[in-house]
């Protein structure tokens, strides 16, 4: 029963690039409507997690079973082609087209099988969740504010029709109250479309807000996993980002 | 006033040439950072195919479709078999990497065809048309025309067409591209077929004028490349524009200054113009890059 | 002087093969293979300053023969119509080509990959350009001729065994002068730009200054092999200075390797045994000509790019460094057993 | 020579250990495998004539060395075949310079230092005559080259051992401008590739303007791969030129030849002897039509009256190459031809060295009959034809035929 | 010793810097940190010359140098190291640090070309001294050995011995701890402090904030591209700001909930 909760499962996943181990033996999993935060400082190894959950970075060792396939081999355009959608940091729109360019492109994939006709329903859903973005549509993705640029990177990958939605650092570079509000826009997405969110994020306070779970890495190790308000309360976690008191 | 008409229908006819091959340039480019200099002989092989085509008898306008297939192809295949396995070497490497493709394919085809030029009809008529004092060759017309076609063709094909918006994106960021489930190595793959199929088509639109021979890629290959450069590597109006420039000045260098040293008149130039525009007229800026 | 941990050159590397190069012609005495070793001996010194520039400063030149004409045009100039003794005119080969490099150098240092390959392709084309038709001088395109022979010790250098020795005494010394420079600290900072430029000028080196410098020593190289090539033949024509020249350069560099100095020879020798295996087997095979030629130039630079991209010298030199270690070793067991 | 492969590769061998050998220290291992040279002894058979030909088989001048090379062939086994020159078999090594004076120059130090060669014939182009010429004279081995420009026996002080076949092209620009002043045209605009061949016929058509009371309206020049002239027809057009010169070979010329058409002007377009082959019709098609030329009689040997006195030489050996090559020797088949045959003419009579033979071909050598012309060797004149060795030509209906005024 | 004064940077239109002012005195370590994105690396590319600032001055020792280029730093006496390793991977360590030495070495392409005696002395002295930086970090076991081998704790130490070849008055550190585990990162600290022992000054960027705090007299704060604290490591430790910037805002989100309710 238990099993078929969870979309996503990695055990042992160990990464390196040259001399630099960037993860060690990571084991977690994400359950079917969750919104899982991945937290840590900066270099822990969050970032290159997500990279290999989506195929851009193949791990030395370890396995990653998405949906009950083994998924370590695979190409990261076969990891999207199957719902494992990442959004990766800094936001990385296409900054010479359009907002609706970028979202067509979102759904790549199923686009080419179905044609524009199945998109355009997508692209309602998508447009009435962000408003801003069906203003802007025929603007150039580079010219957004950071925090619509921001809005349009998650917006696009929900255009793919995501079962589960890899998202670094969304609020990366925002003002605190653009921050909140992309965050809260996550938590709308999950109740809206059920869409299960893995969170990378190092607002620590905002991210556990939304978060049902929560998982921290440090020095690519997970050294602490639990519910969002065991972790919120949690003394270590301060630690791990301001140091040890001195 | 004739004269400079005249040499302005020449220098638009020659540029034009220049601006087909350099939109191949351009194709390829844009979508993997890899300058071909095999275009050339792309070119090269529209022309000679299709020549081996009709003097096997067969139609006009068959074997004019069946050559731009067969190298397209050929385009197909140098990708899959040379250029994907050298993914990711820099500049440098790739130039000779691409010489060495086109020394390869030129020497082929010196074995298969010979040295000798051959002639290959008009599309249409060959007489000839008057403006003013000026006149030009149906097949020159032709050449204008198709140069055209290709650059509206690509217009709607970049920017109409979800595939031309995945080049885009696999142009602009190959990793964010592949997380859309767009895979760049399909991509250019299908760069490659098609602008082996563009310098077919050059090819085939200036074999009536100029007697294709094993040999015809390398000019049009460096004057298409030069082109390219010229008005900024990954620009499609950019290659129409340098084909253009360089088309005029070696005609109204040639015209004015003297015949002999035009080729060097229209390198002086693009050389300052590069001086001054280090990454051509219309070149690609850093669009969204931050910081370092 | 024994620095462990940096590169030095192994002077008896060199000496052995300034041995080879002595008795050469005493094993060889077709006068084929003597004229192919000269020749070899010319390209030697262009392609070690290519080999430089590409390997050492991260640049590529698609114009070197221009340089190299440039040298072979000033001194045949010089030497036919002025009357300079050719000794002469090998300061004039050196101080033009320096001089037009030091200014593209200049000009150019503003551009990089793509764009740098296009200025250097259009530069060896408005020399070629100028060569045809400056007439005035250089008699246009059926070329000059008439150049003299030079004289040393009261002797005319002729083809055949003087010129041989005379090219290779050039080739050697050009070889030494750049593992000198490979193996200073101007070498080390080369290399360091190569690997980072941003850490490079965090040391202080200056990137720009050096890259321009090694410029100007590949021109002055290529046209010290102009002046060379001039005064063994008795004409030359812009024929010889072409884009195919520039490119042939490029692969003998590209196939050696631009990582070493020795790569630049090795790859300049391994083109010569090529052609010589390819004349050969034109004799006995009928469809085997220079065409045939082209198409082996073209795969061996896919091949290499594909699968060695840096070169086919340094695999083989590690190969062969391995294989006599093995043997030393063995020979010590040996010898300890016994 | 396979032997001096092997040591070419020990050689290759040698850098590898030049850079390795501070590492391995071990020296000699490269004694090991290169065995003793054999003692080259292609051992002379006295009975033998042993002669060298050096012609562009490939590169740009293919089409000239080709037919030269063909027709050196088919005469070596005719000769043969009919038992030799005075009994003694001829064997003309034939060398590929590749349409390079590099090549050219390694070629002849070949051919004359390992091969020992009695004389070289070739080569087809200038540069590459002019490269070898250098080699020659060093060596003191007689030279006959198939190029047309004049300097490779010019000045003839300068060139003792170099005699050439060809008409120079001083030769053919003399008979063009006879042509002009036939037709009474005064004003000439001139068109030349900016190759070597293009730049020769330059230099003699400005140099014997003078003397023919040609006026030059224009200068204009192209690549040979250059798609379109139309800009330098304009500009000889309006220069006020009554008729063309274009010096050069295809495909430029026949590219010109549709420019002209195309841009409408009525100047009559008067080519150079490059042109005189059937591939220049088969490109310029329509605007063939009317082109003139000046040209050797082996362009069309059956229009040549039957009086002439080469009229036998040059149809027996049009006829025995159709028949072995299936193609036309052209022009430059027949300098082939008078090359080896010269030599051969030499060897005939006596002289069997190096010296002699020299010295017959400048001294000996007058009215002898040769496909090109009647040749005159003398010392002051290494190429001994004049210009009524050529004819001018013309296309009509797709072939070249014998201009009638002649 | 170094004073940076209303520095501004903008890139497209993006502000990585604003209007940051800051000063490192002499004998000082000094470090700078702040979230991820909080324009800390602009700051370090500015100070070491990489790129200039688009407004503002950046003096060191009386001099201006936000105007010169990067090579003419090290002459000055600042050097640096990478964050994202910029090792010369196909040298070996020894000449890894000789290129430190760079700057000391006259020999000019011609002298090294012929080999004259000068610049064989020359060469032997800036290997003693490039020994001497190695056996200061400890890496004399593999002076001989290709750096693009090392692990990653040497790579950083090398590019430490590197940067202290420049002879330095003042070390700037780009996270020189990134990728080390307890133990390196421990050792590096105390090294760091031996450094400044030698009369180096040192400037730090550091996510390591266990280093950042043992070993930093002073501690300079960047969120979102402006300067937010700047004191000593306990008082920063304590900054609600600096707690803010780092783990996110408390009080904001009991506004927000507070609204929705």
């Amino acid at each position: 029963m238990k099993n078929e909760q969870v979309i996503l499962e990695t055990r042992d996943l160990s990464v390196s690039y040259g001399a630099i181990q960037a993860l060690r033996h990571v084991s977690m999993h994400v359950e079917k409507g969750e919104i899982v935060a991945l937290l840590g400082a900066n270099g822990a190894g969050k970032t290159t997690l997500l990279q290999t959950l989506s195929g851009l970075i193949t791990p030395d060792d370890g396995t990653i079973i998405y949906r009950g396939v083994e998924m370590i081999g695979q190409e990261a355009e076969e990891v999207a082609a199957k719902h494992l959608i990442h959004v990766p940091e800094h936001r990385q729109v296409f900054p010479t087209l359009s907002v609706l360019d970028n979202l067509t492109l979102g759904a790549y994939h199923h686009y080419r099988k179905t044609g524009a006709k199945a998109v355009e329903t997508e692209m309602e859903k998508v447009f009435s969740f962000f408003p801003i973005l069906k203003e802007r549509k025929e603007q150039l993705a580079g010219t957004l504010s950071g925090g619509q640029q921001q809005m349009l990177a998650i917006a696009r990958g929900v255009m793919a029709k995501p079962s589960l939605l890899l998202l670094d650092e969304p609020t990366l570079g925002l003002a605190p109250i653009i921050a909140q509000e992309v965050l809260g826009l996550v938590a709308d997405l999950r109740n809206e479309f059920e869409t299960t969110v893995l969170l990378v994020e190092q607002n620590v306070v905002s991210s556990l807000r939304i978060a049902d779970r929560g998982y921290v890495i440090s020095h690519g190790e997970i050294v602490k996993s639990g519910s969002a308000s065991e972790l919120r309360n949690d003394k270590e976690i301060k630690e791990a980002y301001l140091g040890q008191s001195v | 006033m004739g004269e400079f008409l005249q040499f302005s229908v020449t220098g638009l006819t020659i540029g034009s040439i220049y601006a087909i091959v350099a939109l191949g340039f351009v194709t390829i480019y844009s979508v993997t950072k890899v300058i071909n200099l095999a275009q050339g002989e792309f070119v090269m092989l529209g022309g000679m195919i299709m020549f081996t085509f009709l003097n096997i008898g067969i139609n006009y306008w068959i074997s004019f479709l069946l050559t731009l297939i067969l190298v397209m192809i050929i385009g197909w295949l140098v990708e899959w078999t040379i250029i994907r396995r050298a993914k990711g070497a820099d500049p440098i490497s790739l130039i000779i990497l691409t010489i060495g493709i086109a020394i390869f394919i030129r020497g082929v085809a010196s074995v298969v065809w010979g040295k000798g030029q051959v002639r290959i009809p008009a599309f249409s008529s060959n007489q000839s048309i008057n403006i003013g004092p000026a006149s030009i060759t149906p097949q020159s017309m032709w050449v204008v025309f198709i140069m055209l076609l290709v650059v509206i063709f690509l217009y709607i094909l970049i920017d109409k067409t979800i595939v031309g918006k995945a080049f885009q994106a696999c142009s602009a960021n190959p990793p964010a591209a592949r997380l859309m489930g767009i895979s760049p190595a399909r991509m250019s793959s299908f760069s490659f077929t098609l602008s082996a199929g563009l310098g077919a088509l050059a090819g085939l639109a200036v074999a009536p004028i100029l007697f294709p021979a094993y040999d015809m890629g390398v000019m049009l290959g460096i004057k298409g490349f030069s082109a390219a450069i010229l008005g900024g590597l990954g620009s499609a109006p950019g290659a129409v524009a340098g084909g253009l420039i360089i088309g005029f000045l070696e005609s109204y260098g040639a015209g004015y200054i003297s015949s002999g040293l035009k080729d060097a008149i229209a390198f002086t130039a693009i050389l300052l113009i590069l001086l001054i525009r280090p990454s051509g007229i219309l070149g690609e800026k850093n669009v969204g890059k931050g910081g370092l | 002087m024994k620095l462990p941990g940096v590169q030095q050159t192994k002077w008896t590397g060199v000496a052995i093969f300034v041995g080879i190069v002595l008795i050469f012609p005493f094993v060889i005495t077709q006068s084929f293979l003597l004229s192919q070793a000269t020749f070899t001996g010319i390209y030697v010194i262009v392609a070690l300053g290519l080999g430089l520039l590409m390997g050492y400063a991260g640049q590529i030149s698609l114009g070197q023969a221009a340089f190299y004409g440039v040298g072979a045009y000033a001194t045949a100039v010089l030497t036919t119509s002025y009357g300079l003794s050719p000794w002469l005119g090998l300061l004039f080969s050196i101080l033009i080509p320096a001089l037009l490099a030091y200014v593209m150098g200049y000009t150019m240092a503003r551009l990089s990959g793509y764009y740098l390959a296009m200025a250097t392709l259009a530069f060896g084309i408005i020399i070629h350009g100028v060569l045809v038709e400056w007439r005035g001088v250089t008699l246009g395109a059926s070329g000059l001729y008439g150049i003299p022979q030079i004289q040393l010790f009261g002797m005319s250098l002729s083809q055949g065994l003087p010129y041989y020795y005379f090219v290779w005494t050039f080739a050697i010394v050009a070889i030494v002068i750049c593992l000198n420079i490979v193996h200073s600290h101007v070498g080390r900072a080369l290399r360091s730009i190569h690997d980072s430029e941003i850490a490079a000028s965090a040391m202080g080196v200056n990137t720009g200054k050096y890259k321009t410098q090694i410029f100007v020593l590949s021109a002055i190289l290529a046209g010290v092999a102009g002046w060379l090539f001039a005064h063994m033949s008795y004409s030359i024509s812009p024929g010889s200075f072409t884009l195919d020249a520039s490119i042939m350069f490029l692969t003998m560099v590209v196939l050696g390797g631009s990582s070493s100095v020795w790569g630049a020879v090795f790859g300049t020798v391994l083109i010569t045994v090529i052609r010589i295996i390819v004349h050969e087997l034109g004799e006995t095979v009928p469809f085997i000509t220079s065409d045939f030629e082209h198409v082996v130039y073209g795969l061996i630079l896919i091949l290499v790019i594909v699968f060695t991209p840096r070169g086919l010298f340094p695999p083989i030199a590690g190969w062969f460094t391995r294989i006599m270690k093995q043997r030393f070793r063995k020979n010590i067991e040996q010898t300890k057993a016994s | 020579m396979k032997k001096g492969l092997l040591v070419f590769l020990l050689m290759l061998a040698a850098v590898v250990l030049g850079a390795c050998g501070g590492d391995s220290g071990t020296s000699e291992e490269t004694g090991n495998e290169g065995d003793s040279p054999e003692s080259a002894e292609a051992e002379k058979d006295a009975e033998e004539y042993v002669l060298g030909a050096i012609y562009s088989k490939t590169g740009p001048n293919s089409p000239l060395g080709e037919p030269e090379w063909n027709t050196t062939e088919m005469l070596v086994e005719q000769i043969n075949e009919e038992g030799g020159i005075n009994g003694v078999p001829l064997r003309v090594v034939l060398a590929d310079d590749e349409s390079s004076q590099e090549k050219a120059v390694q070629e002849i130090n070949r051919l004359i230092n390992d091969e020992n060669v009695l004389a070289v014939l070739g080569s087809s182009g200038t540069t590459e005559s002019l490269a070898m010429k250098g080699v020659a004279m060093q060596n003191e081995v007689p030279m006959i080259s198939a190029a047309a420009a004049a300097q490779v026996v010019e000045p003839v002080e300068d060139s003792k051992w170099i005699f050439k076949t060809p008409q120079s092209d001083r030769l053919a620009v003399e008979r063009i401008y006879m042509y002009l002043n036939d037709e009474n045209i005064s004003k000439v605009g001139l068109l030349t590739d900016s190759n070597a061949f293009g730049t020769t016929g330059l230099e003699q058509l400005e140099n014997l303007s003078g003397e023919y009371n040609i006026e030059i309206t224009a200068k204009e020049s192209y690549n040979t791969q250059d798609p379109d002239m139309s800009t330098q027809l304009t500009n000889i057009n309006s220069s006020g030129a009554e008729a063309l010169i274009v010096w050069g070979t295809n495909p430029g010329p026949a590219i010109i030849a549709s420019n002209l058409d195309s841009l409408g002007f009525d100047m009559p377009f008067i080519g150079s002897h490059g042109i005189a082959n059937q591939k220049f019709i088969e490109l310029a098609g329509e605007g063939a039509e009317g082109v003139v030329i000046p040209t050797g009689k082996a362009l069309f040997p059956d229009q040549i009256p039957e009086g002439d006195t080469q009229y036998d030489v040059l149809n027996t050996y049009y006829e025995d190459y159709v028949a072995t090559f299936d193609s036309e020797p052209t022009n430059f088949g027949s300098y082939g031809y008078d090359n080896l045959m010269l030599a051969v003419e030499a060897l005939k009579n006596g002289a069997t060295d190096r010296a002699s033979i020299r010295d017959y071909l400048e001294n000996e050598i007058s009215n002898w009959v040769g496909t090109t012309g009647v040749f005159n060797l003398s010392s002051e004149d290494h190429n001994g034809l004049e210009a009524d060795s050529l004819v001018v030509a013309t296309v009509k209906d797709g072939e070249w035929v014998l201009m009638e005024d002649n | 010793m170094l004073q940076v004064k209303n520095v501004t940077k903008t890139f497209g239109g993006v502000v990585a810097n604003k209007e940051v002012n800051f000063s490192v005195g002499k004998g000082e370590i000094v470090g700078l940190i702040g979230p991820n994105g909080a324009g800390k690396s602009t700051m370090f590319n500015m100070i070491s010359a990489i790129f200039p600032p688009t407004k503002g001055e950046i003096i060191f020792r009386d001099l201006n140098i936000e105007k010169k280029s990067t090579n003419e730093m090290a002459p000055l006496g600042i050097s640096r190291t990478f964050q994202n390793l910029q090792i010369f991977k196909r040298m070996t360590v020894v000449e890894n640090v000789m290129i430190g030495r760079h700057i000391r070495t006259k020999t000019g392409m011609l002298k090294a070309a012929l080999k004259l005696p000068s610049a064989k002395d020359e060469e032997r002295k800036a290997y003693e001294s490039a020994l001497e930086c190695i056996h200061f970090v400890g890496l004399e076991k593999v002076l001989d050995q290709q750096a693009g081998n090392l692990a990653l704790g040497d790579l950083r130490l090398l590019e430490l011995a590197r940067a202290l070849a420049v002879n330095p008055e003042l070390l700037l550190l780009d996270e020189i701890a990134a990728g080390l585990n307890q133990k390196e990162s421990k050792d590096m600290s105390k090294l760091i402090q031996k450094i400044r022992e030698q009369g180096i000054t040192v400037f730090v960027v550091e996510h390591d904030m266990d280093l950042v705090m043992s070993i930093c007299d002073k501690v300079i704060v960047l969120d979102q591209g402006e300067k937010i604290a700047e004191g000593t490591p306990q008082e920063i430790q304590g900054n609600q700001q600096v707690i803010t910037a780092y783990l996110g805002a408390e009080e904001m989100e009991e506004v927000k909930q507070g609204g929705g309710a």
